[in-house]
Formats: structure tokens, C-alpha cells, sequence
């Protein structure tokens, strides 16, 4: 079994309100120095069987055609990898 | 003479002016309570009302959590001011820790508005004194992140400590764990739950039904005789 | 910064060979023409942008305009008008000093894109248009139509349609108290999402759309402007939508509830310290809108820089900048002595406020970029002097045969067991079904002053405390008595939206419309839409209610299909004290049933020729204007009097299908006799217009008859409120247990 | 100006009713193979100036206060480098 992530965010011209509002929030908070915040949407996908070719394109065809409106969002597909794990600050 | 109570207006804030109306309506004076000041104006007791303050965004009640009027009421609650959160109040006070769990999606992911009937689980708050323990009464339910969660531990401490104020009766409309509406803290004088009071004091209006007025009762007696 | 020259005014005047995208942006080339006659020159392309938007059909209204013209010219007198078609939208004297504004728009394209999106920000436009004439908006309404309800397109379009006028509108803090659900499937790639607002203000308070007083500041105010949305008004309104071509369909925009909340309350602050002269709200066509609908309808000229408007993306060329659809954002003239106070309410609520021009003593407006001037243009010239069509229309040659397709002569029930399984086939179809699935979604009790909402004939709302003084509204429209009649269709939907508010026992004041028709280009829809705008028109005249506003969406076709002819009518009333308004629900055992009215052998375009036949032909009812006046005066007076408990209007699907909903609503069963002259399955089914059901007290039995026959408006005892069942005496009893499974089962069943 | 990404997600024990509901479609999308799927939240903030170890522990604390509500949340912090970039499948 792994685990495909499909991160869906908002178009970069395409207003975040979300995103916005936690911004907006920050200085409150006393945190500087972050000029940008945008939110999205992380999908975490356990598949069975392998992840090839075939298994991504599918996931890639279910992405932009039901987890995401291509009118307003980008995604992006990837297969959760030991790097990318190691790599995350828990 | 009367009682002073606090209702404050964040950002995105809904229902102030009908909970000001049903303080009135119970014969209490509201008072506007403003989130930038951290002023309380010396008020005996604070509803945060219900609404989508800052839209709800990241989560309900997160952002609110952080104004400058709740560094003053997360104070005072904890040496025992009356404090009400209905709806997005209660998010703001379990995202403020005031009362423990916290709010999430309802479970089937639609908002949510009906006349839902409730049991009266605890009358020994500072908001229920007006009710008997038991009763069973109808109040206006609105929301979109309804489902209280809490872990395991939690719960049962809740329940066996009898803080658990509210229970959904005959239709769970949003997934909450143990069918809870509404909790308390361990004072007692920190309430919150889903459902509107302020929405039933009238009988014409909305479902036509005043089960919502005790809690305002309630607190007006327990300020006006202490 | 960029490398070729800015396309100033006076660039334009020295470069007239340049080749301008005219055609990419929607416009004809006599429009274009007529754009260098008007300037004496080519236009900049700042100029072009603000054109070409402002002369789309949907901002100029170009293929309507000459039918729209009958709504002032047959205007009834009215006392009760205080500001009339023109401006952002209608106000009514409701009384005590009170005025109310209301007004319907669509947002059809875009929900169909984006379901969610498309219908909130449908939301929040039609939203800051009540907020522009100086009131707090007090509830929204939403008519909605949708394809097929088993079509699985509906399951996508319809769930995120209801999500996001719920979630733009309960974010705002509005409650909503009516609107429709309809399918069908001419409505298949056309959904129409329809929203409705209505605002309360006191006389003194209504503020107009008009920049004047030279020296006087403009200031935007609001959300930071993005490039969403960009050119949507002429793409939206003038080019039918296509699915196969990706690359024209319209840009949708995200819509900011919160922010529109804050708008709302500073606002109204705002308004409150007296500090507005003018004020116009950005909707489609964004600045260009704005800023030449404020100068034109001013006295002077206007002068703006567009280097001072906030931007939510810094690469915005001028044109994007004036084209731009961005949400939540409000343009307001304010004098320069009140800037200052003005800009601190807005810091107060968090909302960004800028200067970014003012009026001025001339009568142009001009625009500037990076110091040079983009546009120097007449600003009625844009706003008001767009082209008119003449479009040819002719009655299709198919309507003949439509309407000899008599749907009375249908196969009826010829047998009790038949009658009965038709009742129940009726009121669990998709459209006779209970939307409570859908209404539940929306907060009715936000503001704590609704009386009554869905599922109400009307929408209830107090506006005095006080005194209980309320208003009402109710919309309505059938797409099939359109299509059978569009002249008749529309007057039917007036009738029915006049005959639910008077049911709830208000006095009807003032219409406003949604006119949903197909492409204008082709001679039978402007057809429909000629004789939609006549029939209504007429309608009002007699029924003494003015449109006081509303909206025309065309191009609702998929290919050279269109979509029904579908008015959408909007009335609104007034109550003097809602303590007294007529809810829909049986309240007392023992009370009599009476049916006022005629009931007639009509199933053209009826809910039961549909459901059982699939059928739709034939003639659709006839109208009586002057009866449903009486019949509105009778149910005024008989609420105000006491004289009824509960009283439900008849439409679609007939009198069972009101006998059934007020049975569910109040819990309490029926027991009806089908009155003499009348066969049992036209006294269910018959849609008739001019009727409602009333329940009366045995107490005041003599004084309800008594007022009937003196007002000669027929009733017939029809039966009594009474156990848990439904009975047709002689035919059939259904239980209340059975009905409510039946009827509240099915929109679940297709949609969770 | 580097970007750091938070991911949010309901604890395992906590019900994803989103997740759920993505999952029940898939079948009728078409789609086989797929034995859970949940729902987050992702945040990519944009941070002025260097993300060294101590950016990288104030962004810590902003998710853990903030940006996660860790009654029912957990999140992971992690920078948007290239090899996470590389291996995304557009
Ligand atoms: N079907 C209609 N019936 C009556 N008035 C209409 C109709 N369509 C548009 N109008 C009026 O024409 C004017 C311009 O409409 P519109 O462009 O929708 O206003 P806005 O610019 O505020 O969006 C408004 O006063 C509107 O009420
Ligand atoms: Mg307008």
C-alpha cells in the first residue's frame, strides 16, 4: 500500500479569502516577516497495489476532474516518498 | 435594580443585535461589547454570540480566539465571570480552552438549520437555573461546524462530572459525540452549546417558541441576587 | 514600465490606424464605429475595455431595452414608489417612515462553471445592491431551476448551488425566507440561479447612485482588485456558453462572505453619520460600472487615477483594472470635509478605503495611468447611450401544434385506486416533493425578525418591533405556462406571486423580475420574450403593483436549444402588524376546510400532465387579474379580521398538493368532500389560477360566507381539519405517516 | 523568500466525514483500488528571509497555536525544497 497526496490550491489570481484571513491574523499574533499565506487542500490517498504510470494517471484524471475545479484550482499529484517524510519537521 | 450584560460584536459577528434583544426582552441591560477594546465595560456577565467571525476561515472561532476582548474574558472567566457561547461563541471558547473538546464539520457536511428539540441535562449553571434538570425543550439549531469532539478521556470526565448541559434528543443533526449540545466548565459560570436561545424568546417570531428565554432569566436572577 | 507607450488619449488621437481587439471583446463592428464616432477618434484601449463591458447585453441590456420600456410606460399609480426602475433597485413605501428596496438578479453562467462560487457571489451581488440604496439588507430569496433531477449533472450543479448561496448568505447574516426549486430537464446545461434581497431603510436614508459636487472624493472601498473575473460581463452575457471550448468559458470568481459582512456595517455606519453623497456598488463591469454610472448620473465630471486602487495582483494592465469582476467592493462620493471620518469607519471594520479621484466641474470622466491620461470620454456615452436592437421576433411555428396538444384530453384515473396512486405519484415527484433537504441548509433565523419562512406561501419579515409592522415576499414563475403562452405564462407568475403574499394576509405593493429566456438572436425567443415582457407588463398595470427593478439573463440555451421561457416574479408586500399574518399550517381539529375560487377543467402545463404523462401542451390557465385582486382582499381581510386560521394558496399540483402540505406542516389530517359540479380529478389536480384553501373557525363560519358573498368570490366547503389522514370521501384516505414518507423522501434520495 | 508548507490534518481517530465522502464517489467515478482517503488542510506561507532553524521552530509554534487546533489536529511543517518540487507529478 502507499499514499498519493493531491495538494489542491486556489489559482494564484484567484482570490483566497482563507488564506487571507490567517495573514491578516499573524501580526496579532506576533509573527513578522510572512509576506504570503494561501490555503488550500491536501487529499491523502491509500492505494492498494503498486504505484505506477497507470495507478498516477488515474489518480491525475480523478484530480482534475472531481477534486479539483480546474476553473479556480491547481493540483498537483505525488507519491508520498521516505524523502519527502524525513523531511517534514514534526 | 438590573443586570449588565456583555455581548460582543467581532468581526463577521451575526447574532449580537438579537442576543441584545433577548437580554431586553428578559429585562437585563446589554451592552455592546467592541472586540478590539479589552475593555468589558465592568459588565456582570459576557454571551459571545453566534455569527461567523472572520468568516469562520482556518477554523470557527480560531481567529477570534485572539482578540484583544477575549485576553480580557478568558481572564475574568477563570475567576468566575458568567460567560455564554452560543454557536460560534462556544467554537471561540473551546478554541480558547475556556471549555474543553472542539468543533468540527457536521458530519454530513451541509449546514444545518432546524427547530431541534434538546434535553436539559444540567440546571445547576449560571445560564439554567431556569430549567429543571430533565426538561425537554425546543431551540433553533444553525451551523455548519456542530460536531463537538473530544477524546475519550474527556468525555467521560465530562459525563461523570454531569458538565455535559445540552443533549440532542430524537435527531443527532451534526455528529457530536454523546449527542452533546452544550457543555459547561467546572464552575459551572462557563457555558456553551450549539443551539440559539436568543432565537426563541418571541413567540411570533422564528419557530414561535420561547424555550430559549430561561437562559437569560437565569443569569438576570443569579446576578440580580448576588 | 512597460516598453510600448501607454495607449494615452492623446497616443490614440496620433496613432488612429492602430487595429484594437474589438470583435475579442463581444463588441460589433458598427458598435465599434459608433465608439469612434461618439470620440471623435479611436479609443484607447482603456476606453475599449470600458465600452465593450458596458456595452455588453447584460450591462446594456441592448436586445430588451425596447420591451423593458413598457414597464414605465404602463406603470400603474402608485403612492407607494419611491424610487423606480433605473437606479440599483427599487424602493417601496412600506409605512411608519419605513421604505424597502428589493430586487432579483441572476447568476446562471457562472453556477453552472462553479456551482459554489457562481451562486454566492450571485448572492453577494444582488446583496450590494440593496446596501447601495442605503439599507440593511434584512433576507435573501433564491428562485432556482435546475435539469433533470435523476440527471447526474443535477448532483453536481444543484448541491453546490444550495452550498454556496447558503454559505455566502448565512455567512452575511441574512436570513432566507423563500425562493423555488424546479427541474426539468430544458434546464439540463442551463441551470438558472436566481437571488433575491430585500433591504430596509428609513425615507431619509435612501441614497442614489450619482457622483455630484465638484471637489467631492471618490472612494473605493472594500476588497483589493484581482483578476478574476475579467471581462465576464460581455463574455457572460453575449456569448452562449459552451462546454466543448474550454478557453471561453468565463472566468469565475471567488466570493469573500466575511468581507461582504464588513461592507455591509461600515456601510451602514457610514450612511448613519450622513457621510455619503453618492454611492454605487462594483458589480459586473467592476470600475468601469461605477465609475461612469456615478459621473453620468451626477451633475459634474469625474476625474480618477487608477495608480491609487489597491491591487490584489501588481501586474493588472490599466484595462484589467477597470474590467475586473473582483467581489465585495463599493465605490462612494463623499465630500472632502467627511474623508477623513469615513476612512476611519473603514479602519474601524478592517476594510481597505482609498481616495482614488473626485468630481469634477466638467462633464467628462478621465482616467489616469502612470501620469497619462487612458480615458477622456462622455461618461453617458458609456452608461446610458449603449446600442438598442430592434431584434426581429416571430411566434414560432411550432406553437400552434404545442398548443393543440390539449393536455386535458389526457388518459385521467378510472378508478379510486388509480386516483390515489396518482395522488402520491404527484406529491413525491421532484417538484411537488419537500425541499426541506435543501431549505434546511439555509438559516432562516438569523436577524431574529422572521415571521415566516419555507415552507411559507411568502416569506415573512418584521421590520418594527414596535409596532409588528412587517413585509413580505414571494417568488414565482413556471417555465411550462410559458412555454405554452409566454404572454399568459408571465401574468401567471405574477398572479401566483401576488396571490402567496396575499395568502399570508399582505397587501402586495411592487413587483421585480427575473427574465430567463434562450438566445435573442433567434426570432422565437425574442418572441417569448416579447410577449413574457407585454404579459407582465400589462399584469401589473391592472394589478396596480409597478416593477420597480430587476434583471434580464439571455443566451440560457445549449446549442439551439433553449430553455423554457422563464419569468421570474418577485412581489413584495406589506403587513401592518405581523401578529396577524396566515400561516399555511392546519391548526385546530374541527376547523372548516372552504376552497374560494373557480376550479375549471385546466391541466395544460400542469404538474399532474408531467408526472403521470410526461406531457406538456395545451393551453396553460386562464387569468382573471380582477379576481385575484378579490381574492387577495378577501384573504387580507379575513386575516386581519380573524376570520381564518390558516390559509395556503393553490398552484402547481393543485388543491391535493395544498391539502397535503398543510396537513404535514400542522400535523393534522383532512377529511374533503368534492363539491357538486365537480368530478373528483379535477376538484385534486385542476391548476386553476385564482384560488387558495382557507381554514375557518366554526365560530366565524357565518362571517367569512357572509363577506365571500357579498364580495362575489365563490366558496365552497370542501371539508373539515381532521385525524391523521387525508380522505377524498367516496375515493380515498392516505395517512399523514404515508404522505410525509412519500413526499419528504424523494429530494434525499436524489441528492444526499 | 522561501516557502514553507504546513499540512493539517484531523487526528486518525477523529472522523473525516470529507474524506469519506470523496471515497464513497469514487466508485461511481470509476475509480477501484482506493481503501481510504482523507481530507486536509495545507498552508503555504511565503517567509522573508532566511528559513534556518529558528524561522523554522516560530513556524512550529504558529501551527501548533494557530494554524492547527491540536485537540483534533496534527500537522507537519516542512520546506518547499526542490527535490519535493521535482518528484511532483504535474
Ligand atoms: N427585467 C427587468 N425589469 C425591470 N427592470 C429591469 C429589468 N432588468 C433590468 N432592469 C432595471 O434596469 C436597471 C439596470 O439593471 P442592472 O444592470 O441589473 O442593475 P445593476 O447595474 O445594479 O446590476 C436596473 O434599475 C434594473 O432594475
Ligand atoms: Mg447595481
Amino acid at each position: 500500500m502507499a499514499r498519493v497526496v493531491v495538494d489542491v490550491m486556489l489559482k494564484p489570481e484567484i482570490l483566497d479569502p482563507q488564506g487571507q484571513a490567517v495573514q491578516r491574523a499573524l501580526p496579532r499574533l506576533g509573527f513578522e516577516g510572512i509576506s504570503d499565506v494561501r490555503q488550500g487542500k491536501r487529499f491523502e490517498l491509500e492505494v492498494d497495489g503498486p504505484v505506477d504510470e497507470a495507478a498516477l494517471a488515474r489518480i491525475h484524471d480523478l484530480a482534475e476532474s472531481f477534486l479539483a475545479n480546474t476553473v479556480i484550482e491547481d493540483f498537483t499529484v505525488r507519491v508520498e516518498s521516505e524523502e519527502a517524510v524525513a523531511e517534514a519537521v514534526k | 435594580m438590573t443586570a449588565r450584560i456583555g455581548v460582543v460584536t467581532f468581526p463577521g459577528s451575526l447574532d449580537d443585535r438579537d442576543t441584545q434583544r433577548a437580554i431586553r426582552v428578559a429585562g437585563a441591560e446589554p451592552v455592546a461589547l467592541w472586540h478590539k477594546d479589552k475593555s468589558l465595560k465592568q459588565v456582570d456577565a459576557v454571551v459571545l454570540c453566534g455569527g461567523f467571525s472572520y468568516g469562520d476561515y482556518l477554523r470557527a472561532g480560531a481567529i477570534a480566539r485572539f482578540s484583544p476582548v477575549m485576553d480580557t474574558v478568558i481572564e475574568q472567566a477563570k475567576a468566575g465571570l458568567p460567560v455564554l457561547g452560543i454557536c460560534n461563541g462556544f467554537q471561540i471558547l473551546t478554541e480558547a480552552h475556556l471549555l474543553p473538546g472542539g468543533m468540527l464539520g457536521n458530519d454530513h457536511l451541509h449546514f444545518i438549520c432546524r427547530d431541534q428539540k434538546l434535553r436539559v441535562e444540567n440546571a445547576d449553571t449560571a445560564w439554567t437555573t431556569d430549567y429543571t434538570a430533565g426538561q425537554e425543550i425546543h431551540i433553533p439549531l444553525k451551523n455548519m461546524d456542530g460536531r463537538y469532539v473530544a477524546d475519550r478521556y474527556t468525555l467521560d470526565e465530562l459525563e461523570a462530572e454531569g458538565r455535559v448541559a445540552f443533549r440532542y434528543l430524537d435527531f443527532n443533526p451534526n455528529g457530536s459525540l454523546n449527542d452533546i449540545a452544550g457543555i459547561t466548565n467546572e464552575a459551572g459560570n462557563v457555558v456553551g452549546l450549539m443551539p440559539h436561545p436568543e432565537h426563541a424568546v418571541e413567540s411570533l417570531i422564528g419557530t414561535g417558541r420561547t424555550d430559549g428565554l430561561p437562559f437569560f432569566t437565569s443569569i438576570l436572577k443569579k446576578l440580580v441576587n448576588a | 514600465m512597460s516598453r510600448t507607450p501607454l495607449d494615452t488619449v492623446e497616443h490614440a488621437a496620433a496613432t488612429p490606424d492602430v487595429e484594437l481587439p474589438w470583435a475579442e471583446l463581444g463588441l460589433k463592428k458598427d458598435e465599434y464605429e459608433r465608439i469612434v464616432e461618439i470620440l471623435g477618434r479611436r479609443p484607447t484601449g482603456a476606453e475599449l475595455a470600458m465600452y465593450s463591458v458596458m456595452w455588453s447585453e447584460h450591462c446594456s441590456y441592448k436586445s430588451s431595452k425596447v420591451h423593458l420600456r413598457q414597464f414605465g410606460e404602463k406603470a400603474p399609480e402608485s403612492d407607494a414608489l419611491l424610487v423606480g426602475i433605473g437606479e440599483n433597485a427599487g424602493v417601496v413605501d412600506v409605512g411608519q417612515g419605513y421604505a424597502v428596496t428589493f430586487k432579483v438578479e441572476s447568476h446562471n453562467h457562472p453556477s453552472y462553471v462553479e456551482p459554489y462560487q457562481g451562486a454566492a457571489t450571485g448572492v453577494g451581488g444582488i446583496v450590494r445592491d440593496i446596501i447601495a440604496m442605503g439599507a440593511r439588507p434584512v433576507a435573501v430569496v433564491d428562485p432556482l431551476r435546475f435539469g433533470a433531477a435523476d440527471h447526474p449533472d443535477t448532483k453536481r450543479v444543484l448541491p453546490g448551488v444550495v452550498a454556496g448561496i447558503g454559505g455566502y448568505g448565512n455567512c452575511l447574516g441574512l436570513p432566507n425566507i423563500g425562493g423555488e426549486v424546479v427541474f426539468d430537464a430544458c434546464y439540463q446545461g442551463n441551470p438558472l440561479v436566481n437571488a433575491g434581497a430585500i433591504g430596509v431603510m428609513r425615507h431619509e436614508d435612501i441614497h442614489l447612485a450619482k457622483a455630484s459636487g465638484a471637489g467631492n472624493k471618490v472612494i473605493l472601498y472594500g476588497a483589493r482588485t484581482g483578476g478574476d473575473g475579467i471581462g465576464g460581463a460581455s463574455i457572460l452575457a453575449s456569448e452562449t456558453f459552451d462546454d466543448a471550448k474550454p478557453s471561453k468559458r468565463p472566468a469565475v470568481q471567488v466570493g469573500d462572505p466575511f468581507q461582504e459582512k464588513l461592507l455591509i456595517e461600515c456601510t451602514l455606519e457610514a450612511f448613519r453619520e450622513k457621510l455619503v453623497v453618492g454611492i454605487q456598488d462594483l458589480g459586473a463591469a467592476g470600475l468601469s460600472c461605477a465609475t461612469s454610472e456615478l459621473a453620468s448620473n451626477g451633475s459634474g465630471g469625474m476625474r480618477v487615477t487608477l495608480d491609487d486602487v489597491p491591487l490584489r495582483d501588481s501586474t493588472l494592465s490599466p484595462e484589467e483594472i477597470l474590467m475586473s469582476e473582483s467581489q465585495e467592493r463599493m465605490c462612494a462620493v463623499v465630500e472632502p470635509g467627511k474623508v477623513d471620518r469615513f476612512l476611519e469607519i473603514c479602519d474601524k471594520w478592517d476594510v481597505i478605503a482609498t481616495v482614488i479621484g473626485e468630481v469634477t466641474d466638467g462633464d467628462r470622466l478621465e482616467i489616469y495611468w502612470h501620469g497619462g491620461k487612458i480615458v477622456d470620454v462622455d461618461p453617458r456615452t458609456v452608461a446610458h447611450d449603449g446600442p438598442v436592437y430592434e431584434r426581429p421576433y416571430a411566434r414560432p411555428e411550432w406553437q400552434d401544434a404545442l398548443q393543440a396538444d390539449d393536455a386535458n384530453k389526457l388518459p385521467r384515473p378510472r378508478s379510486s385506486e388509480e386516483l390515489k396512486d396518482q395522488v402520491l405519484k404527484l406529491v413525491g415527484s421532484p417538484n411537488q416533493a419537500s425541499k426541506q433537504w435543501i431549505t434546511q441548509q439555509y438559516d432562516h433565523f438569523v436577524q431574529g425578525n422572521t415571521v415566516l419562512a419555507m415552507p411559507e406561501d411568502s416569506g415573512m419579515i418584521r421590520i418594527d418591533e414596535a409596532s409588528g409592522l412587517g413585509v413580505a415576499i414571494a417568488t414565482d414563475g413556471n417555465g411550462r405556462y410559458a412555454k405554452l403562452d409566454p404572454y399568459t405564462g408571465a401574468q401567471l407568475a405574477l398572479a401566483e406571486a401576488y396571490r402567496n403574499v396575499a395568502t399570508t394576509g399582505a397587501k402586495p405593493l411592487a413587483v421585480s423580475d427575473c427574465l430567463n429566456f434562450g438566445s435573442p438572436e433567434d426570432p422565437a425567443v425574442m418572441w417569448q420574450f416579447a410577449e413574457a415582457v407585454r404579459g407582465l407588463a400589462d399584469a401589473c398595470q391592472q394589478l396596480g403593483t409597478p416593477v420597480t427593478g430587476g434583471n434580464v439573463s439571455l443566451y440560457n440555451q445549449t446549442g439551439e436549444t433553449a430553455i423554457h421561457p422563464t419569468p421570474v416574479v418577485a412581489v413584495l408586500g406589506v403587513i401592518d402588524d405581523v401578529a396577524r399574518r396566515t400561516p399555511a399550517a392546519f391548526q385546530e381539529e374541527g376547523q372548516l376546510l372552504y376552497l374560494l375560487g373557480d376550479t375549471r377543467e385546466e391541466f395544460g402545463g400542469s404538474a399532474w400532465s408531467q408526472v403521470v404523462h410526461d406531457h406538456l401542451g395545451g393551453l396553460p390557465p386562464q387569468v382573471d387579474l380582477e379576481r385575484e385582486r378579490l381574492l387577495g382582499e378577501i384573504l387580507i381581510a379575513a386575516s386581519r379580521d380573524g376570520m381564518i386560521d390558516s390559509a395556503h394558496d393553490l398552484s402547481d399540483g393543485g388543491l391535493i398538493q395544498a391539502v397535503v402540505e398543510s396537513a404535514l406542516l400542522g400535523e393534522k389530517g383532512a377529511r374533503l368532500v368534492v363539491p357538486d359540479g365537480l368530478d373528483a380529478f379535477t376538484f385534486l389536480f385542476s391548476e386553476s389560477a385564482g384560488r387558495a384553501i382557507v381554514a375557518v373557525p366554526r365560530s366565524e363560519e357565518v362571517r367569512f360566507n357572509d363577506m365571500c358573498g357579498a364580495r362575489g368570490l365563490p366558496a365552497a366547503r370542501i371539508g373539515v381539519v381532521d385525524g391523521d389522514t387525508v380522505e377524498v370521501q367516496g375515493e380515498f384516505a392516505l395517512t399523514l405517516r404515508e404522505l410525509r414518507e412519500v413526499h419528504e423522501r424523494t429530494i434525499p434520495a436524489l441528492l444526499a
